[in-house]
């Protein structure tokens, strides 16, 4: 017989095991099928064939992909995790604008951005030259390029992941550990060693997955800076553009395999201790700094912080206010106008990709988040057997790279099924939406969990006995509580969509074609300043949208402490 | 005027709206600029809608295939004639033979006419005019191989792009067809290799750095590098090749099983009358395949190409074998690691 | 308004078994009070009758229906967590008024009942603050208002006072136990303070490490504890071994060896407990009913010592006297102020009175 | 090892004022508590010393140096939280172990430390246990620990055995006192248990409100009382209004409306509290000093009453006697059995002896 929990487990696994096999399963299984087929039958060549006649190649990208995913974390931790810090737990002037300025990098759409970022670094770039003219060098004296390049790229894109769980799991953190810390004699970076970061373990966890799986599937970076290196994400769109799509969908899956072992490493590392608070009563709040050399070196620390994050964004501004020719072979733009912008309104349907991006991301964020919510809290609070299983389901999305989730739900939903309720999608309006639900899951459960992982159980058992059914506990003392993890989870997820390229491509039709495809198609016509303007509105966009949803969303969580 | 324009509108909807369908779908990866003005004229042309997805021509083969149990376009303008005989091999495209079909020289269009070409697009060696003057240009292909211009090529990834691939190609395949063995080209390629600076992701990058002379030579194909040089003023010259260089061709279809097969047609037919070939070669540098266009650019009559003899269905045979032992033997990725 | 039925409940976790079959009968309306040292697992019986643990074995009964598996929320019990389990992102009142919320009562109605309750707990003025600006007091009585206002059948009240000070304590203990008759609430008490269990509760469970020793009215367990653990856990006892000699008239006589002396003990139910012919046993006295003086004591059980230590404690004074070698006995006096203190090392005569004497066995482990 | 100065030291949060203009010194080695009601800022008070609050106004010094803004690591403190605040990424060991490790002692050193403290505090066989598996009392025992292992200059104790038993309380008192006097560790205590508080502090301060009333040694602090609020507040007491009527050899005469009699009260420094000419007076009598007996008493303040209400508390027994229709008076007896109580309405004598008697101004809030 069924308890009363073992009921309600189920009843919660029950619609998000549906959604994951039909969306995330049921498309990746093709991907699956793929690998085991060479020319339509059934074989292992595949496999043979990548660990035995390519695998110099293979096993080389597979390497350089796993290291350059492991330093991009390391990176991108190294910057996040101490901007998140100062910006939580000092106060000094202009803390909350240059908080919100941390999150920017994500805001760059992610082509237009790697070539910002050549404008500004490369050996033809900016800052270089600019280095160089007013130090009278005879030669650049840095520029970017091959893998530092791509770490610093991915340093900077995918640093706010870091930044932002951190924030969240930073907020959540009972001041008073850290005061008995300090009681017991530990120095500032003791207590940050030995206490604040150990206590952050979930939020970094989430935040370590979501930045090894991105760089091993990113793309951009390594093609746009290095491209002739070799890493396995280049390797399956290379394979891909060959006409070998057996050996892509392998390549896939063994690049799956290496992020979920990864995932199942860091699952392990975690369990091995408790994050929840339990301490009796609630602790009083934020430590009090009054040292004002220290509260001005933060400031310039915010300020240096920002023109370097902004940097890109002016690059990318500059870019789009330089008419054609004016910028080719000369180091600096020789004249300034409102020429490409002028050119993009002429066009009429202007906002129409505008919208599409908003309302298609939208929805897919609104679906991410509930389902990103009641996933994260059975994998977190509730016991069931395969809760494994299920975390990796959730994360494959994220692990396998975008093309390739663009292809499953291609091959899954270009005939009728039962999880498209008997239409063909592929076509259609919702195909995009569904895609960017699909890609962005492991974003909202990943934060979400990060920051569920440090709750008190006691709080919930309280709710209960109050007389609370499940629902209104969860919705009136869960997910406040939550709250945080779950907007900056959904928050990314938002913006990252609005964004979204490489799985849009496969999917947008004429009806519903988002901004990137825009930008695209800009570049394609080598209207690079077109392409900047499209990317200067598409920023300015999202910048909206953090700034109203921090206005209306972001005083609230303020108060969940 | 404006008055007697409607009314022309009105009849020929009247006219041709008994056996058109309502609208064509066109992908299409020749940008908004172009795909707008002939929307704007095949509307008033013929009255119906035209609609239009503009992506890359790998990407439309992508789509085209993934949309095979759905079809959504009819016509795909555009691409290089590997793509429409990969396609073609997967059995996606119509079969039409065009009014104009005598116009056009044999190796323009597919023998089965699931594809025909539109225009051509000869390869050539791009400079940087303002750092390297025509004398000193490089007049061959071999000329590129001396070391005095060592690390001065950029060169677009090659292994991305339908341009490149078929450069490559055709320096292998032009001892090839001698020899029956790639080793030569190889070697050339080895040589190649050495000389280049280094590989661009998209042509946007390779642009770049060749107008700010991080570069000063590359290998192109000459429309873009004459409307680059003429329309957004980039300092860029070209060579066309003295032994011969290999010539693309661009093509049109018509998707299998189009939702508006007659609209298609309308299209396919419009898109390649003496006129827009001629409005295209004028306004967009693309050189008709049709020989019987009169008064073209001086760049285009001006200039003597000669093409090189190439064996298309053994590109589509051996180019992937050849690039990939170039990407796994030749190309030197440490190349990327070394500049800091 | 349920009696609460426990029968044979065991809860393990992992290895470390917390509650080893537990059998309580809470009748209807009974203040019933867990008395035991720390991690004998009260905490654990209490989240067990409210539904948050599942017991390994055995079964909670209320009002003879079965509840060991239903859920937490159809209980209606009322609970204040150890811990307190606020909710951090809500106001005083907002905490407070969450279970009234819940239960669909209208809102004038339930600003009334919280502002009520609030002034109870002596935090009226404290409704709009943060949970978090409150002190460790003050949040623990917001814990106890939230648990209260629900007027639940069943209230689990987990050392709801230990924070509180003396006068507070006193005030939120009249205020519980009025609640309480007033409404007839079964309420199931953990405290570690025995003034407190001793004068509230109808009936105590005395528990060690996992086993429930002994349940009684508070006066049963003072004064007839069924073996050293409850003697000595309850109140201040001395403890001294002896041995059995012999039964005369209606006294029974024993020999303690510490002593090296007989002591004469009544032999009645209220001074010698049950025991087996082969337990160990001890004579237990309560620090009160030792009388000293420096003048000599006539009748039974008098010896002589030598105080060693006098310790003052407010309303009493304790006296450590020591009797021989080994033993050494506590005496409590009220405080008559200091002048009437004995010194360190004056000699003294002890009296242990035979009627104030309980024999008793040593626990089994 | 240190001398803990405050002075004038205010602490605002926004609006609040949690301690206002508190000066008090603390010697070198001394056991100083501060007692006080729920909320009136001790654990503040506690937390500017230790260097988490620094105050809005006055200056902190241990030892004649400023340590206002000296950040807490720096000040060698070991403190207990109210909350405990125990990491729970670390086990038991670990959580010991900290302070330790901090310090640099080596790992062997460590090690026995560790479990030697873990030993008296009695936890050595959770050593390896997550702290989120211990019970309340558990988890409080493993903050303790954790505070005197390192055994710091100045120990802050915040309520550091409120969830223990009293046994266990006992025992972890007279390990914190040990520690205490062998180390000359300078230790401030805060508890809301008055026997503690009485029988473990050199000195004590009665706070409320943000306000200290009094410091002093407890003997002072519960015979001498500065005002009613300290009498009230430490220990039990019977306060009745009372007004100066005149004065006689070395006794002075008040008397008291509601008992509409005189009342005697000897002319000493320890009988009477200085106060000023408007303020309104009380006296003030321990329960333990009120003499009752059914038989008639003799000499002076004896008046008539009648039983109310008798209550039974473990080691005492509580009397209430109604004297006149407002004045009801406490008296507390030892226990001597059942047969001893008085019951409900008999007619009694009660005797408040003028020498035990205090008269004491009201507090000014
Ligand atoms: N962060 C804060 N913001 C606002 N008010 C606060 C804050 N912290 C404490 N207070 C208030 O300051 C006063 C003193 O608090 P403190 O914690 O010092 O009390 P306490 O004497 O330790 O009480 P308890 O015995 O209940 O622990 C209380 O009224 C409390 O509500
Ligand atoms: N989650 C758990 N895992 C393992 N052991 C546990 C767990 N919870 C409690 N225990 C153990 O069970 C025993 C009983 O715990 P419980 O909390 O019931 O004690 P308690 O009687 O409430 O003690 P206290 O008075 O200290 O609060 C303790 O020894 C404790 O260490
Ligand atoms: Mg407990
Ligand atoms: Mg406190």
């Amino acid at each position: 017989m069924l308890n009363a929990e073992k009921r309600k487990t189920l009843l919660l696994l029950i619609p998000v095991i549906l959604v994951l096999i039909g969306y995330v399963l049921y498309p990746s299984i093709e991907t699956l099928l793929e690998s085991f087929k060479k020319n339509g039958v059934f074989s292992l060549e595949n496999y043979s064939d990548f660990f035995g006649e390519k695998s110099a190649a293979n096993f080389e990208a597979l390497w350089n992909s796993v290291y350059i995913s492991l330093l991009s974390v390391l990176l991108s931790a190294l910057i996040g995790i101490p901007l998140a810090y100062i910006f939580n737990r000092y106060d000094f002037p202009g803390r909350q604008f240059f908080s919100n300025i941390a999150i920017m990098p994500i805001v760059l759409p992610s082509l237009v951005g790697v070539m910002a970022f050549m404008y500004l670094y490369g050996e033809a770039g900016l800052v270089p030259n600019a280095i160089k003219d007013v130090l009278n060098l005879s030669e650049v004296p840095f520029s970017i390029g091959g893998i530092t390049g791509i770490l610093i790229v991915h340093a900077y894109t995918m640093y706010p992941y870091f930044y932002m769980t951190t924030s969240s799991a930073l907020n959540n953190i009972d001041p008073s550990l850290e005061e008995a810390a300090y009681n017991l004699g530990s120095n500032k970076f003791k207590v940050f060693w030995k206490v604040t970061f150990p206590l952050l373990t979930p939020g970094l966890v989430a935040a370590s997955l979501l930045v090894f799986m991105v760089s091993m599937a990113s793309f951009s970076a390594p093609f746009l800076l290095a491209g002739g290196f070799r890493v396995l994400s280049l390797q399956i769109y290379f394979s891909k553009i060959n006409g070998d799509l057996e050996m892509a969908a392998t390549q896939s899956v063994i690049l799956s395999v290496v992020s979920i072992s990864f995932l199942l490493f860091m699952r392990w590392y975690q369990d091995r201790k408790d994050y929840r608070m339990a301490s009796k009563g609630i602790g009083a709040h934020r430590s009090e700094v009054s040292n004002p050399v220290l509260k001005w070196c933060m400031v310039t620390l915010g300020i240096l912080a920002m023109i370097v994050l902004l940097l890109p964004h002016a690059t990318l501004l500059i870019l789009s206010l330089v008419p054609e020719g004016a910028w080719t072979w000369q180091t600096y733009p020789t004249a300034f106008s409102l020429e490409n912008f002028i050119l993009l309104f002429e066009d009429p349907n202007i906002w129409d990709p505008v919208r599409n991006s908003m309302v298609m991301s939208l929805l897919a964020c609104l679906g991410v988040f509930v389902f990103g919510i009641i996933t994260s809290y059975a994998l977190v609070k509730r016991k069931f057997i395969g809760k494994n299983l299920l975390d990796i389901l959730v994360m494959i999305p994220w692990a396998l790279p975008a093309t390739v989730v663009g292809m499953n739900l291609i091959l899954a939903f270009n005939e009728p099924s039962a999880f498209s309720f008997g239409k063909i999608l592929v076509g259609t309006f919702w195909i995009l939406p569904l895609a960017y639900f699909v890609r962005f899951i492991p974003l909202v459960v990943r934060s979400t969990t990060a920051v569920l992982e440090q709750m008190d159980d006691s709080i919930e058992e309280a709710a209960q006995n109050l007389g609370a059914k499940w629902f209104y506990t969860f919705r009136r003392v869960v997910i406040p509580i939550i709250m945080p993890g779950v907007l900056s989870g959904t928050l990314l997820a938002f913006v990252q969509a609005v964004g979204e390229f490489p799985t849009s491509v496969l999917l947008y039709t004429l009806d519903n074609r988002p901004i990137s495809i825009e930008i695209m198609n800009q570049l394609r016509m080598f209207n690079i300043g077109q392409a900047s303007a499209y990317g200067m509105i598409q920023v300015g966009l999202i910048a909206i949208v953090m700034f109203i949803s921090y206005k209306f969303l972001g005083v609230k969580t303020e108060n969940t402490l | 005027l404006a008055g007697g324009s409607e009314e022309s509108g009105g009849k020929s909807k009247n006219e041709s709206g008994s056996d058109l369908e309502e609208k064509v779908v066109v992908y299409s990866p020749h940008g908004k600029d172009i795909l707008s003005e002939f929307e704007a004229q095949f509307e008033e042309e013929y009255g119906i809608e035209m609609e239009f997805l503009d992506m890359g021509s790998q990407e439309i083969l992508d789509r085209v295939r993934s949309e095979k149990n759905n079809t959504q376009a009819d016509v795909w303008w555009g691409a290089p004639q590997v793509n429409f005989d990969q396609a073609k091999d997967e059995g996606l495209l119509a079969e039409y033979k065009p009014s104009y079909a005598d116009a056009l020289d044999e190796m323009y269009h597919d023998e089965d006419w699931t594809w025909s070409g539109t225009s051509i697009t000869p390869e050539v060696i791009l400079y940087n005019s303002k750092e390297i003057s025509a004398e000193e240009a490089p007049k061959d292909w071999d000329d590129l191989l001396d070391p005095k211009w060592e690390d001065e090529l950029i060169i677009r990834y090659p292994l991305a792009s339908g341009t490149m691939r078929t450069i490559y190609s055709s320096m292998i395949y032009r001892t090839y067809k001698d020899t029956e063995s790639p080793d030569e080209g190889y070697e050339w390629l080895r040589k190649l290799d050495e000389n280049t600076k280094e590989y661009s992701a998209n042509p946007e990058i390779m642009y770049n750095q060749v107008a700010k002379g991080v570069g000063n030579l590359s290998v192109w194909n000459m429309p873009d590098t004459v409307m680059l040089a003429e329309e957004k003023g980039y300092p860029f010259d070209y060579v066309i090749p003295e032994s011969g260089t290999p010539v693309l061709t661009e093509g049109i279809a018509i998707i299998k099983d189009a939702p508006h097969p007659k609209a298609a047609e309308a299209f396919y037919e419009f898109v390649n009358t003496k006129e827009a070939a001629k409005l295209l070669a004028e306004t967009y540098y693309r050189i008709p395949t049709r020989e019987d266009v009169e008064d073209l650019p001086e760049w285009i009559t001006e200039t003597e190409i000669n093409p090189m003899e190439i064996d298309w269905s053994l590109f589509q045979e051996k180019q992937s074998e050849w690039m990939e032992y170039w990407d796994n033997n030749i190309k030197n990725a440490e190349k990327d690691l070394s500049e800091e | 308004m349920s009696t609460v039925n426990l029968s044979a409940i065991t809860k393990q976790f992992g290895d470390v078994t917390a509650v080893e079959e537990l059998d309580i009968l809470i009748k209807e309306g009974e203040f019933f009070t867990f008395l035991g040292p720390s991690g004998c697992g009260k905490t654990t019986t209490l989240r067990m009758i409210a539904g948050f643990y599942y017991p390994t074995k055995g079964k909670v009964t209320f009002n003879d229906k079965d509840m060991t598996t239903v859920p937490p929320e159809k209980r209606n019990t009322g609970m204040v967590f150890q811990n307190y389990a606020l909710f951090p992102h809500m106001t005083v009142f907002e905490n407070v008024a969450f279970g009234l919320k819940v239960r669909k009562i209208t809102k004038s109605q339930t600003k009334k009942r919280v502002e009520d309750i609030l002034k109870k707990v002596r935090l009226d003025q404290y409704m709009d603050r943060q949970v978090s600006q409150l002190s460790g007091g003050q949040q623990q009585r917001v814990a106890l208002a939230r648990a209260l206002v629900i007027e639940p059948d069943i209230l689990l009240l987990d050392e709801p006072l230990s924070n509180l000070d003396a006068r507070l304590r006193d005030e939120m203990r009249n205020e519980i136990l009025r609640l309480q008759r007033d409404y007839g609430i079964t309420t199931i008490y953990v405290t570690h303070d025995q003034a407190e269990a001793l004068t509230m509760s109808d009936r105590i469970a005395v528990f060690n490490m996992g086993k429930c020793q002994q349940v009684g009215t508070p006066t049963e367990i003072y004064n007839q504890p069924v073996n050293d653990f409850v003697a000595e856990f309850i109140g201040e006892t001395n403890l001294i071994p002896i041995a059995f000699k012999k039964e005369k008239n209606n006294e029974k006589i024993y020999h303690c060896e510490q002593l090296d002396a007989d002591i004469q003990v009544q032999a009645t139910e209220v001074n010698i407990a049950e025991y087996n012919r082969n337990d160990q046993l001890l004579m237990s006295i309560r620090p009160e009913s030792v009388q000293i003086d420096k003048a000599s004591l006539t009748g039974e059980n008098v010896f002589k010592g030598e105080v060693i230590l006098v310790q003052f404690t407010g309303a009493s004074v304790h006296t450590y006297i020591k009797l021989s070698s080994d033993a050494i006995i506590r005496a409590t006096d009220l405080n008559e102020g200091p002048s009437t203190y004995l010194t360190n090392g004056s000699k003294v005569n002890v009296k242990l009175p035979a009627d104030q004497i309980r024999v008793i066995p040593k626990a089994r482990m």
